[in-house]
C-alpha cells in the first residue's frame, strides 16, 4: 500500500468529441493547468461508451474512470448522451450492489465552451482519487459477511390436479397436428414430446421447475416445427420480452399457461402472479387472490445494509467459486445472442479464465445485458452448480429499472424496452 | 488387527497438516444444500456425514479450473516470457469419495501419454489423496456398473472406512499415505464397512457395443433434446479433462492460461474458418458418451467415468452420463 | 346502486321546496337518494375565504362519511356544495400527504372515489330516452331560459361538467320534455349570490340582466338547478322589479320542478307554489 | 499495421518547451508496431508534410501517427497528407500533446511521460485501425416539394432555376396556399395576389417544375439521393390535359351554393369549380359529395357543356411513383379551432366568444377574404350574418396562442402584425367605422414592423386595448364584448357589429401522418423538428429531408420565403452532384453474429438501421439481420453500445481499437 505523497492516480476518461474533448481542448488554448494523471480516450459520444469499457478500465489498473459528453440538449447526434445517461443510470445500481466504489467513477457533461469546467473537474477528481490511495484490488477479497441464502423447500412430489387435462390437451395437440412438439415438464426435468402417445410422460407437479421458454431459441427444437411450450405464469412473462425483442411471434408457439401455486423456488416467495395472463390456453386454478409479494427478498436488503467492502467480499466469495460452465447463460430465455460477448475474442471484452477478474466481468456483462429484461424466473440461480446467488444481481437491476422508470419486464407487451429508449426526465442527479 | 483413528483425532489431524503448512481440502457445506470440496481453513470445517457426495469432484486440486502456464509482455518488436513458478505446497484431500479418487489414474494417464503435462504432475506428485468410503448411494450412483464399489480404493494413498459412533478404521495403500498416518492411529480389531450396491444399473460393454455401432442412430438427436449445452455436466466430472488455452487480460501482455473447457460447448470444436464439425447439441452429447465407452477405453483400456453420478446431480435439465447408457442398456 | 344524498345547509333551509322538488320527481324516476348521515357544512361559505385547510377539511369529512356508509355516488344538488366536494375530492387525490392528513383531521379514511353528482348528471344517468318514455304532459308550451350560474360547469378542471362557455345538457334535458329551450346569453353569468348579504345592490344588477336578457331572447320562464340562483332569481325578484322599476313577472323553476310537472307531478307535492314569482 | 510512423511535432515552443520531444520520439520507436520515430519543428509546414510523405514512401509505412494538436485542428490536414503519399487517410491518427499536454501542465518530467502515453494510446489504434472508403451514394437529381404555398413556390422555383427537376405535390386543387387568400400584406400593403400570382403562374409553366395538384403524398421509401415517393392523384373527374379552363362547366352548374373552402365558408362555390380565378392549373374539380350526377346519377349539365369532352365522370384516385433525391416539406400551417369540436384532448374551445354560435364572429382568415378585392363581397367589407357594413368592429388576438389554461403556451407571431394590419385595412374601407383591439403584448419585431403598428394606432386611430375579453353576447342585433382594459384598470364594454378573432397557429392536419412517412421528428404541437436550432435550421433529422415556411413553427411570409430558399440550397448543394459522399467513420453490424433483437433500431437517432433478412444467393431465407444503411448513418455509435453480441460496431471507432487504447494503460 503506497502512501498519497508517492501515489500517482491513473485516471482514464472516456469523453465525447464533439463537447467535452473540445472543451479540454479550450483548456489548452486558455493554458488552464491540471494534474497529468488524466489519459483521455476520445469517441465521437457518450452513446459510444459502453459499460464494458468502464470495468476493463478499472480492469487495467485505472484508479478512476471518468465519462463525460454533452449537456442534455447539446447531443451532436441529438440523444446520444441520453441512450448513455439512462445506462449509467442502471450501471451505477449494478456496481453498487456488488460493492464496487462508486467514488472511483465520475459521470459529468462539459461543453466545448466549458475549459474551466473541465479542468476543475479533472484537478478535483484527481485529488480526490488521491486521497482514495490505489484501486489495488478491484475485486477484494475479505471475511465473508453473511447474506442469508435463499430458501429451497425441495419436498416431496406432489402432483397436481390439472396433470390429466394437460396431457390429454398436449395428445390432442399432437395427433391432430396443430402442434409438432410440445416442450414439457418430465418426471427428472423437461421432456420434448413429439408423438402423441408419449404425452402421459408429461408431468405438472411441485417440482416443475425449468422456465421452458429458454428451449424457444433452440435451433434443434426450431428444426421440429410449431411447438407448444408450457408455462408458468412466472416463466410466461420471459415471452412478453421475447416477443417485443422479436425473437418469438405468438403464431410460432402454443402457449399452454398452467395456473402455479408454487413450485418452492426461492422466487416464490416473491411470486406476483398465479394465474397465467398472456397463454393461448390456461390449465389449473390458483386457489385465492393473486400475491403481492415484494420484488426486493429480504436477503437483498441484507446485502444492501451492508458496506460495500462486505458486499464486495461476499461477491468475491460467490465469484471465486464459478467454474464458467454457462448453465447460467444456457438456461436463461433471454440470452439468446448467436455469438455471446464472453466467446468473441477480438477484442476480450471479457477475460475468458475462470478467474475472479474473468468470472466478474462476465457476470456483470450476464446482469446488465438483463438489466429491463430479466423477469425474474430464478432460473440462472438454480442452475448453477456453484450456487452462486445469482438471482440477486438481476433483482438489484429490477428494482432500480421499476424505481427509476416504472418498468417490470414482461408485464406489458407494448412497453417500450428499457434499453433503447430514453426520457427528457431522466434522473441525472449523479452527473456533476 | 487394524489401525483406527477417532473423527475428532482426524479433525486434529487435518489441522496440525494446515498449521504445518499443507494445502489441505475436503468436503464442507457451502450454503444449506450445497457442499462442495473447498480448500479446508481448519479441521473443523470439514463435513463427514449427512451427504452423499460434493457437487464438485476433487479434480480441481490436480487440474485447476485455471492455472497459468506463463506470463508474457511485448517490449518494442519483441517478446518477455515469465515463467509460472509460483511455489507448490504439500496438499491433501481428504475425505475424498472413491469414486473421486478412482478418476485420478484416469487422468494420469490423459497427463502423461503423448505430452508429460508439469502442470499437472507436479500437483499430483505433491497431492496425498485420503479417501472415505461410501456407506449409502443415491438414485445417481452407479460405481458398480464402471467396475468399482463404495469401498475402492483405486488412487487413494489412504481410506477410511467408517466403524460408527464417530471412529474410522484407516487402511494406508501408498508410502503417501503412510507418511500422513503413522504414528496417529491406534491398534484395534474392528474392520470398517462400506456400502454394499448400488445394484448395477448398466453392463459397459453392451453399452460401448452399441455407440461403437449406432453412430448415426436417431437416438442422440432424441436423447439431446432438452440438453442446454452448458458444461456441467464435464466441469462436475472427476474425470473430464479437456482444457483450452487461452490469453487472459489486455492482449498487450498477461497471462496465458489453461482452463476447463467441455465437449457439450458449442464452440468447443468451432474452427478458425467458421465451420464446426459438431454443429447440433445431439453431436457432443454423443461425443460425450462414445469418449467415455469407446475411444478412452480403446486408447487406455478403461472406462472414463466412476460413476460418480455428478453429471446427473448437477444437471439443470435432469440429464447425464446415467440417463443415456441406461438407456441405450435397457432400448 | 346506492346514491348518496348531500343536502348541504340550503336544501335544509332556504331551499327546502328544491329538495321536495327533486325528491318527488326522483321518486317517480325510481331514484331514492339516501341522505348522508352526520353530514356537516361543505365549506362553502366563509371557510374557503378564510382557511384553506378547513375548506378542504369540511368537504373531507363529508366523503369521508360517504365513504364509510359505503357510498360511491352522491347526489349534491346544491352546485356550491358539489364544487366544494369535488374541489376537495381532486386535491386529495392530487397529494398523498394531504390525503392522509385531512384524513386524520376529519378522523376517517378518505380515498377520494366517491363520486360527487350534481342534479343534471343523475338526470342523465336515468337516461334521456327513459325520461322522454315517462312524460304525461309534455311541457309544449314553456319556452325555459335554462340558467346554468357560475358554479355548475365551473371551474372546468374541478367540476369538469359539460362545455364552461356554451352548456347544453339542461337544454337536452328541457328538450326531452317537449319545452322549447331559448338560445339566450347569460346562460352562465354570475347572479350574485355570493353578495347576497354584502352588497345587494349588485346582486340586483346582475341578477336584472340575467332576467331581462332571458325575456329579451323569448323566454317565459326560467329553469335553474342551484339554490343559490333560485333565491336571487326568484325571492329578489320583486326588489328587482321596484328597483329598476320595470315588470318582469318571470317565473323560475328548478330544472326538477320541470322534470317533475311533465312526469305528471302537480305543481304542490314539487313545491312550486311556493315560489315567489308564479 | 505493423509499420507505423510517428511524428512527433514541437510545435515550435509550444510543445518542446514543456515536452522533451527527442525523449519522446525515442520512447515512441520502442511501441510495438513503430517502424519509425521522428520529431521535427513543424510538422504541419510544408517540409514538415513532405517528411511524412517521404517517410511513408521510404520506410512503407502503413499507418502514420501524429503527436501534435488537437484532430480539431489538423486532423485533415494530415489525412490528405497522406493521401497524396498514396496511403488511406483513414490510417492516421494524431496524439494531441498539446492542447491536452504541454499547455496544461509545467513540470516537464511529467508532461513528457503523459505525451508518451498519449502516443502509446494513439498507436494502439492506429494498429488497429482500417483503411476506410467514404461511402458513395448515387444520386437521384430531382427534388420533392410538398406544398404549394408561397414556402413551396420558393423553394421549388429556386430549386428548377438552379436546373434541377422539381416534383410539387399539392393537396388543394391549386396551388397558392393560405397567402392566395390574403388581400394584403404587412407591412407594405403590398396585394398579397399581386406578389404571388406571378410566382404561382412560373411554377405552373415551368419546363422543370412537375406539378400534382389535388394530390397527396401516400407513402415514401429509400433513403437521401434514393427516395421513392408515391403521390395520390385524387380524381377530379376532369382531364386536366383536355380542359382548357374556359369556366363553361362552372357557370352551368346548377348547384351554386357550396361553401367554399377557400372563401373559408365566407363565400359559395359550384359542385363543379376553380377555387379562384388565378387558381394554378386553372382547371376546375368536381366535388364529389355535392354533384348530382355522381351521387345520383342526375344533372350532368357540365359534362353536356364541356367542348372539350373533358369532364369524365369515371374518374378514380390514381397512385403514381416519382423517384427523387431530396424533399423539402412546405405544407404550411391552419388556424385553431375556435368552435367546440378540438383536434386534441389538451385543447378546448372559446365558447365565451361564441364562435360559430354568432355569425359576426369570425376569424382572421375569413376577415382576410371579406376584405380581399377578389373576395366574394368583392372587397366591400359586409358582415356575414346580413351584408351590413361593420361600423365597429373588435380584433382580438392571441385566441389560443400563449394560453396554458386551455389554448396553446406558444405564440403564434404573426397576429399581432396581421391584426395591425386587420384594423387599418378596416379604416381604409370604412372611413366612418371604429377600430378596437384587445391584445396581451404587442410584438412587432422586423423592418418596418413596429412603426408599422404604430401607424394602425395613430393614423387610423385603432383603439388598443391591452386586456382580454370575457364574453361575447348578442343583444338587438349587436354583439356585446366584455373586456377589461388592464392599463387604466377598467371594465370595457363595446357594442361591435363584428368580431374578428386572430386564432393561433397550429401546423396543417395530417402533418403527424406525414412526419412519420418521411420518418422526420415533429413536437408536441406538431410542428416538424429542425436537425439543429441554430447550426442545421432547415435540415430534420432524416438525410436529405429539408423543412420550410409554417410546417417548422408560426412564421410570416418573409421568414417563410427565407428559409424556402435556404432549404432550396441546401437541395442544390445536394444535388450538384451524382454522387453523395458521406462519412467513412460509421457502424456497420455483423450480420453472422446479429440476434435480431433489434434494440438498436429504436436506439439510432437517424433511422440508419433496418430490420432486414439474411438470403443465400438463390433467396433462401437465413436468419433476420439489422442492417445499417450507409446513406443515413452519421457515426455516434450508440447502436454499438446497446449491442448485446457486439454484432455492432463502429469504423474508426471500433471495440478492437478502443480496447486497445484502454489496455495500452495497463
Amino acid at each position: 500500500m503506497s502512501t498519497a505523497a508517492e501515489f500517482e492516480p491513473k485516471i482514464v476518461a472516456y469523453v465525447c468529441n464533439w463537447c467535452t474533448y473540445l472543451g479540454a481542448d479550450l483548456a489548452g488554448t486558455a493554458r488552464l493547468e491540471y494534474p497529468p494523471n488524466v489519459r483521455i480516450i476520445r469517441l465521437p459520444c457518450t452513446g459510444r461508451i459502453d459499460f464494458n469499457l468502464i470495468i476493463k478500465a478499472l480492469e487495467v489498473g485505472a484508479d478512476g474512470v471518468l465519462v463525460s459528453g454533452c449537456h442534455p440538449g447539446d447531443c451532436h447526434y441529438t440523444s446520444g448522451n441520453y441512450h448513455a445517461r439512462r445506462r449509467w443510470i442502471l450501471f451505477r445500481e449494478l456496481l453498487n450492489a456488488l460493492g464496487i466504489d462508486l467514488r472511483r467513477i465520475r459521470f459529468t457533461w462539459i461543453s466545448a465552451a466549458e475549459g474551466r469546467k473541465w479542468q476543475g473537474v479533472v484537478t478535483e477528481f484527481t485529488e480526490q482519487t488521491r486521497a482514495l490511495g490505489p484501486y489495488k484490488e478491484l475485486y477484494a477479497a475479505g471475511p465473508v459477511p453473511n447474506v442469508p441464502a435463499p430458501e429451497t423447500a425441495t419436498t416431496e412430489v406432489r402432483s397436481f390436479a390439472a396433470e390429466t387435462e394437460l396431457r390429454a390437451t398436449c395428445r390432442k395437440l399432437l395427433a391432430e397436428g396443430t402442434v409438432k412438439v410440445v416442450i414439457g415438464y418430465g418426471a427428472r426435468g423437461p421432456v420434448v414430446v413429439t408423438r402423441p402417445e408419449d404425452a402421459d410422460r408429461l408431468v405438472w407437479n411441485n417440482h416443475c421447475y425449468s422456465n421452458l421458454t429458454a428451449y424457444l431459441k433452440r435451433k434443434e427444437i426450431k428444426a421440429l416445427g410449431k411447438a407448444a411450450v408450457i408455462v408458468k405464469p412466472c416463466d410466461e412473462k420471459s415471452l412478453v420480452v421475447l416477443e417485443t425483442e422479436s425473437q418469438f411471434q405468438r403464431q410460432d408457439a402454443q402457449v399452454i399457461g398452467m395456473a402455479c401455486e408454487g413450485v418452492g423456488q426461492p422466487k416464490c416467495a416473491h411470486c406476483t402472479a398465479r394465474t397465467p395472463r398472456f397463454a393461448d390456453v390456461t390449465f389449473g386454478k390458483a386457489a385465492g387472490p393473486e400475491p403481492q409479494g415484494s420484488p426486493s427478498p429480504d436477503r437483498f436488503a441484507a446485502l444492501m445494509a451492508m458496506p460495500s467492502e462486505e458486499r464486495m467480499a461476499f461477491w468475491t466469495e460467490e465469484f471465486n467459486r464459478c467454474v464458467k460452465c454457462y448453465a447460467c447463460r444456457q438456461v436463461c430465455p433471454m440470452c439468446y445472442c448467436e455469438r455471446c460477448i464472453v466467446d468473441k475474442n477480438r477484442p476480450l471484452a471479457i477475460d475468458p479464465a475462470p478467474s475472479t477478474k474473468g468470472n466478474f466481468a462476465w457476470q456483470i456483462a450476464r446482469a446488465f445485458h438483463l438489466a429491463g429484461r430479466c423477469v425474474g424466473c430464478g432460473e440462472c440461480s438454480r442452475a448453477c452448480p456453484a450456487g452462486i446467488d445469482l438471482a440477486l444481481l438481476n433483482i438489484s437491476l429490477r428494482i432500480a429499472v421499476q424505481e427509476n422508470f416504472g418498468h417490470e419486464a414482461g408485464v406489458d407487451p407494448k412497453a417500450e424496452p428499457v434499453i433503447g429508449s430514453y426520457a427528457l426526465q431522466d434522473k441525472e442527479d449523479f452527473i456533476g | 488387527m487394524s489401525e483406527i483413528i477417532s473423527q475428532a483425532a482426524l479433525r486434529a489431524l487435518a489441522t496440525e497438516w494446515i498449521s504445518a503448512g499443507k494445502n489441505v481440502a475436503g468436503p464442507a457445506r457451502v450454503k444449506p444444500d450445497l457442499v462442495l470440496y473447498r480448500p479446508l481453513r481448519s479441521g473443523n470445517d470439514l463435513l463427514l456425514e449427512g451427504y452423499q457426495r460434493p457437487s464438485n469432484s476433487i479434480k480441481e486440486f490436480l487440474f485447476p479450473k485455471s492455472e497459468k502456464l506463463y506470463g508474457y509482455k511485448i517490449r518494442g518488436n519483441s517478446i518477455e516470457l515469465t515463467e509460472n513458478d509460483t511455489p507448490l505446497a504439500a496438499q491433501v484431500v481428504i475425505a475424498a469419495r472413491p469414486c473421486d479418487a478412482a478418476a485420478l489414474p484416469v487422468l494420469d494417464h490423459v497427463f502423461n501419454w503423448d505430452f508429460h503435462d508439469e502442470f499437472y504432475n507436479r500437483r499430483r506428485a505433491a497431492t496425498t489423496v485420503v479417501t472415505l468410503a461410501c456407506i449409502g448411494y443415491d438414485e445417481n450412483c452407479f460405481c458398480t456398473s464402471v467396475g468399482l464399489d463404495p469401498g475402492s480404493d483405486r488412487g487413494s494413498d489412504a481410506i477410511l472406512f467408517e466403524l460408527g459412533n464417530r471412529q474410522y478404521e484407516v487402511r494406508c495403500t501408498t508410502e503417501k499415505g503412510r507418511a500422513l498416518f503413522g504414528g496417529k492411529t491406534q491398534k484395534s480389531d474392528l474392520t470398517g464397512r462400506s456400502a454394499t450396491g448400488p445394484e448395477k444399473r448398466f453392463d459397459s460393454q453392451v453399452v460401448r457395443e452399441f455407440v461403437g455401432t449406432h453412430f448415426e442412430d436417431p437416438f442422440w438427436k432424441e436423447h439431446a433434446l432438452t440438453c442446454i449445452g452448458c458444461g456441467t455436466c464435464a466441469f462436475s466430472c472427476p474425470a473430464c479433462h479437456c482444457f483450452d488455452i487461452v490469453d487472459a487480460g489486455p492482449a498487450a501482455g498477461n497471462e496465458r492460461v489453461k482452463t476447463w473447457d467441455s465437449c457439450q460447448f458449442s464452440m468447443f470444436t468451432a474452427h478458425a474458418s467458421g465451420h464446426n464439425p459438431r454443429v447440433v447439441q445431439a453431436a457432443r452429447q454423443r461425443q460425450r458418451i462414445l469418449h467415455k465407452f469407446v475411444i478412452y477405453p480403446e486408447k487406455f483400456g478403461e472406462i472414463l467415468c466412476t460413476g460418480c453420478g455428478n453429471c446427473t446431480r448437477n444437471c439443470p435439465v435432469g440429464l447425464g452420463v446415467l440417463s443415456v447408457v441406461s438407456e441405450i442398456n435397457h432400448g | 346502486m346506492r346514491l348518496g344524498y348531500y343536502p348541504g345547509c340550503a336544501l335544509h333551509g332556504s331551499s327546502n321546496d328544491y329538495e321536495q322538488s327533486l325528491r318527488a320527481c326522483l321518486g317517480k324516476l325510481e331514484v331514492e337518494p339516501e341522505e348522508i348521515r352526520e353530514w356537516v357544512c361543505c365549506g362553502a361559505t366563509a371557510a374557503h375565504s378564510l382557511n384553506h385547510k378547513l375548506s378542504i377539511a369540511l368537504p373531507g369529512r363529508n366523503l369521508a362519511l360517504a365513504e364509510q356508509q359505503g357510498f360511491e355516488e352522491m347526489l349534491a344538488p346544491c352546485p356550491l356544495c358539489s364544487m366544494q366536494l369535488l374541489k376537495a375530492s381532486k386535491l386529495i387525490k392530487e397529494d398523498d400527504g394531504l390525503r392522509r392528513e385531512i384524513s386524520s383531521i376529519v378522523e376517517g379514511e378518505i380515498s377520494g372515489r366517491v363520486n360527487v353528482l350534481n342534479l343534471i348528471q343523475v338526470f342523465q344517468q336515468v337516461g334521456l330516452d327513459r325520461i322522454k318514455g315517462a312524460v304525461k304532459k309534455p311541457l309544449t308550451d314553456l319556452k325555459p331560459a335554462c340558467y346554468y350560474g357560475c358554479l355548475l360547469v365551473r371551474p372546468p378542471e374541478v367540476v369538469k361538467f359539460d362545455d364552461p362557455e356554451q352548456p347544453s345538457s339542461m337544454e337536452a334535458i328541457v328538450n326531452a320534455l317537449g319545452a322549447m329551450p331559448v338560445e339566450w346569453n347569460f346562460r352562465t353569468e354570475c347572479c350574485g349570490a355570493g353578495m347576497t348579504m354584502a352588497k345587494e345592490e349588485t346582486v340586483l344588477d346582475l341578477s336584472h340582466r340575467i332576467l331581462t336578457d332571458a325575456q329579451q331572447h323569448g323566454a317565459n320562464c326560467l329553469v335553474t338547478a342551484c339554490p343559490m340562483c333560485h333565491v336571487n332569481l326568484d325571492m329578489k325578484q320583486y326588489d328587482i322589479e321596484r328597483s329598476y322599476s320595470v315588470v318582469i313577472k318571470l317565473p323560475v323553476y328548478y330544472l326538477s320542478d320541470l322534470v317533475g310537472l311533465a312526469l305528471g307531478i302537480s305543481r304542490e307535492a314539487l313545491g312550486i307554489d311556493r315560489h315567489f314569482v308564479t | 499495421m505493423s509499420r507505423i510512423g510517428v511524428f512527433v511535432c514541437w510545435c515550435g515552443e509550444n510543445i518542446a518547451r514543456t515536452v522533451d520531444v527527442a525523449q519522446v520520439a525515442d520512447a515512441a520507436a520502442q511501441i510495438p508496431g513503430v517502424r519509425s520515430s521522428v520529431h521535427y519543428k513543424y510538422v504541419c509546414s510544408d517540409p514538415g508534410q513532405a517528411l511524412i510523405r517521404e517517410k511513408i514512401e521510404s520506410e512503407k509505412l502503413d499507418a502514420v501517427v501524429v503527436a501534435s494538436c488537437s484532430p480539431h485542428m489538423h486532423l485533415k490536414t494530415f489525412r490528405k497528407t497522406a493521401q497524396r503519399a498514396g496511403l488511406n487517410p483513414y490510417l492516421v491518427e494524431m496524439a494531441n500533446i498539446r492542447e491536452h499536454c504541454s499547455w496544461v501542465h509545467h513540470d516537464r518530467k511529467q508532461a513528457t511521460a503523459k505525451a508518451i502515453e498519449i502516443i502509446r494510446l494513439s498507436v494502439e489504434k492506429a494498429r488497429n485501425d482500417a483503411a476506410l472508403q467514404p461511402i458513395r451514394v448515387p444520386v437521384t437529381r430531382r427534388a420533392l416539394v410538398i406544398g404549394g404555398g408561397v414556402a413551396g413556390i420558393q423553394a421549388a422555383l429556386d430549386i428548377a432555376d438552379s436546373g434541377h427537376e422539381v416534383v410539387m405535390v399539392e393537396r388543394e386543387p391549386s396551388i397558392g396556399g393560405k397567402m392566395a387568400g390574403l388581400s394584403e400584406t404587412f407591412p407594405t400593403l403590398d396585394c398579397s395576389q399581386c406578389i404571388l400570382t406571378p410566382r404561382m403562374v412560373e411554377v405552373g409553366q415551368h419546363p422543370r417544375i412537375k406539378l400534382y395538384s389535388y394530390s397527396e403524398v401516400e407513402k415514401v421509401e429509400g433513403f437521401v439521393g434514393n427516395f421513392k415517393i408515391t403521390i395520390r392523384q385524387r380524381a377530379r373527374y376532369v382531364d386536366v390535359n383536355k380542359c382548357t379552363g374556359c369556366g363553361e362547366c362552372w357557370n352551368v352548374c346548377p348547384l351554386k351554393r357550396n361553401r367554399s373552402e377557400f372563401d373559408f365558408g365566407m363565400g359559395m362555390r359550384p359542385a363543379i369549380y376553380i377555387p379562384f380565378p388565378q387558381a394554378v392549373p386553372a382547371r376546375p374539380v368536381i366535388d364529389k359529395s355535392q354533384c348530382a350526377k355522381l351521387i345520383r346519377n342526375g344533372c350532368g349539365l357540365c359534362e353536356k357543356k364541356c367542348k372539350a369532352g373533358a369532364i369524365n365522370f369515371k374518374d378514380e384516385d390514381r397512385l403514381v411513383e416519382e423517384s427523387v433525391g431530396a424533399v423539402v416539406v412546405a405544407t404550411g400551417y391552419k388556424l385553431y379551432s375556435i368552435g367546440k369540436s378540438q383536434p386534441k384532448a389538451t385543447l378546448a374551445g372559446y365558447g365565451e366568444y361564441g364562435y360559430g354560435k354568432y355569425k359576426d364572429v369570425i376569424d382572421s382568415l375569413q376577415f382576410e377574404r371579406l376584405v380581399s378585392a377578389s373576395g366574394p363581397t368583392g372587397g366591400v367589407l359586409k358582415r356575414p350574418s346580413d351584408g351590413a357594413i361593420p361600423k365597429s368592429v373588435v380584433f382580438i388576438s392571441c385566441v389560443g396562442s400563449r394560453d396554458n389554461a386551455k389554448g396553446l403556451p406558444y405564440c403564434s407571431k404573426i397576429c399581432c402584425m396581421y391584426t395591425a394590419k386587420h384594423s387599418m385595412l378596416y379604416k381604409h374601407k370604412v372611413h366612418d367605422g371604429q377600430a378596437y383591439v384587445f391584445y396581451m403584448d404587442i410584438r412587432a419585431g422586423g423592418k418596418g414592423y413596429e412603426e408599422f403598428v404604430r401607424r394602425a394606432i395613430e393614423q387610423d386611430g385603432a383603439q388598443y386595448y391591452r386586456g382580454r375579453v370575457s364574453k361575447i353576447t348578442e343583444e338587438r342585433g349587436k354583439l356585446i364584448v366584455r373586456g377589461a382594459d388592464t392599463l387604466s384598470g377598467t371594465p370595457v364594454t363595446i357594442e361591435a357589429d363584428l368580431v374578428v378573432l386572430a386564432a393561433a397557429m397550429r401546423p396543417a392536419d395530417g402533418i403527424e401522418e406525414l412526419a412519420q412517412k418521411l420518418n422526420i421528428g415533429y413536437d408536441e404541437f406538431g410542428f416538424l423538428l429542425e436537425s439543429h436550432p441554430k447550426l442545421r435550421p432547415v435540415e430534420t433529422n432524416t438525410a436529405g429531408i429539408f423543412i420550410a415556411g409554417a410546417c417548422h413553427s408560426p412564421k410570416d411570409i418573409p421568414e417563410s420565403v427565407a428559409q424556402a430558399s435556404a432549404a432550396a440550397s441546401k437541395v442544390q448543394v445536394m444535388l450538384a452532384a451524382d454522387e453523395l459522399t458521406r462519412e467513412a467513420e460509421i457502424a456497420a453490424i455483423n450480420e453472422q453474429t446479429c440476434a435480431a433483437c433489434f434494440t438498436c433500431v429504436p436506439t439510432c437517432p437517424y433511422h440508419a438501421i433496418e430490420r432486414t433478412e439474411v438470403r443465400t444467393p438463390k433467396g433462401a431465407f437465413v436468419k433476420n439481420t439489422a442492417r445499417v444503411n450507409p446513406g443515413l448513418c452519421m457515426g455516434c455509435g450508440t447502436c454499438v453500445s446497446v449491442c448485446p453480441s457486439k454484432s455492432a460496431d463502429l469504423q474508426g471507432f471500433t471495440d478492437q481499437q478502443v480496447y486497445a487504447m484502454v489496455e495500452s494503460l495497463a
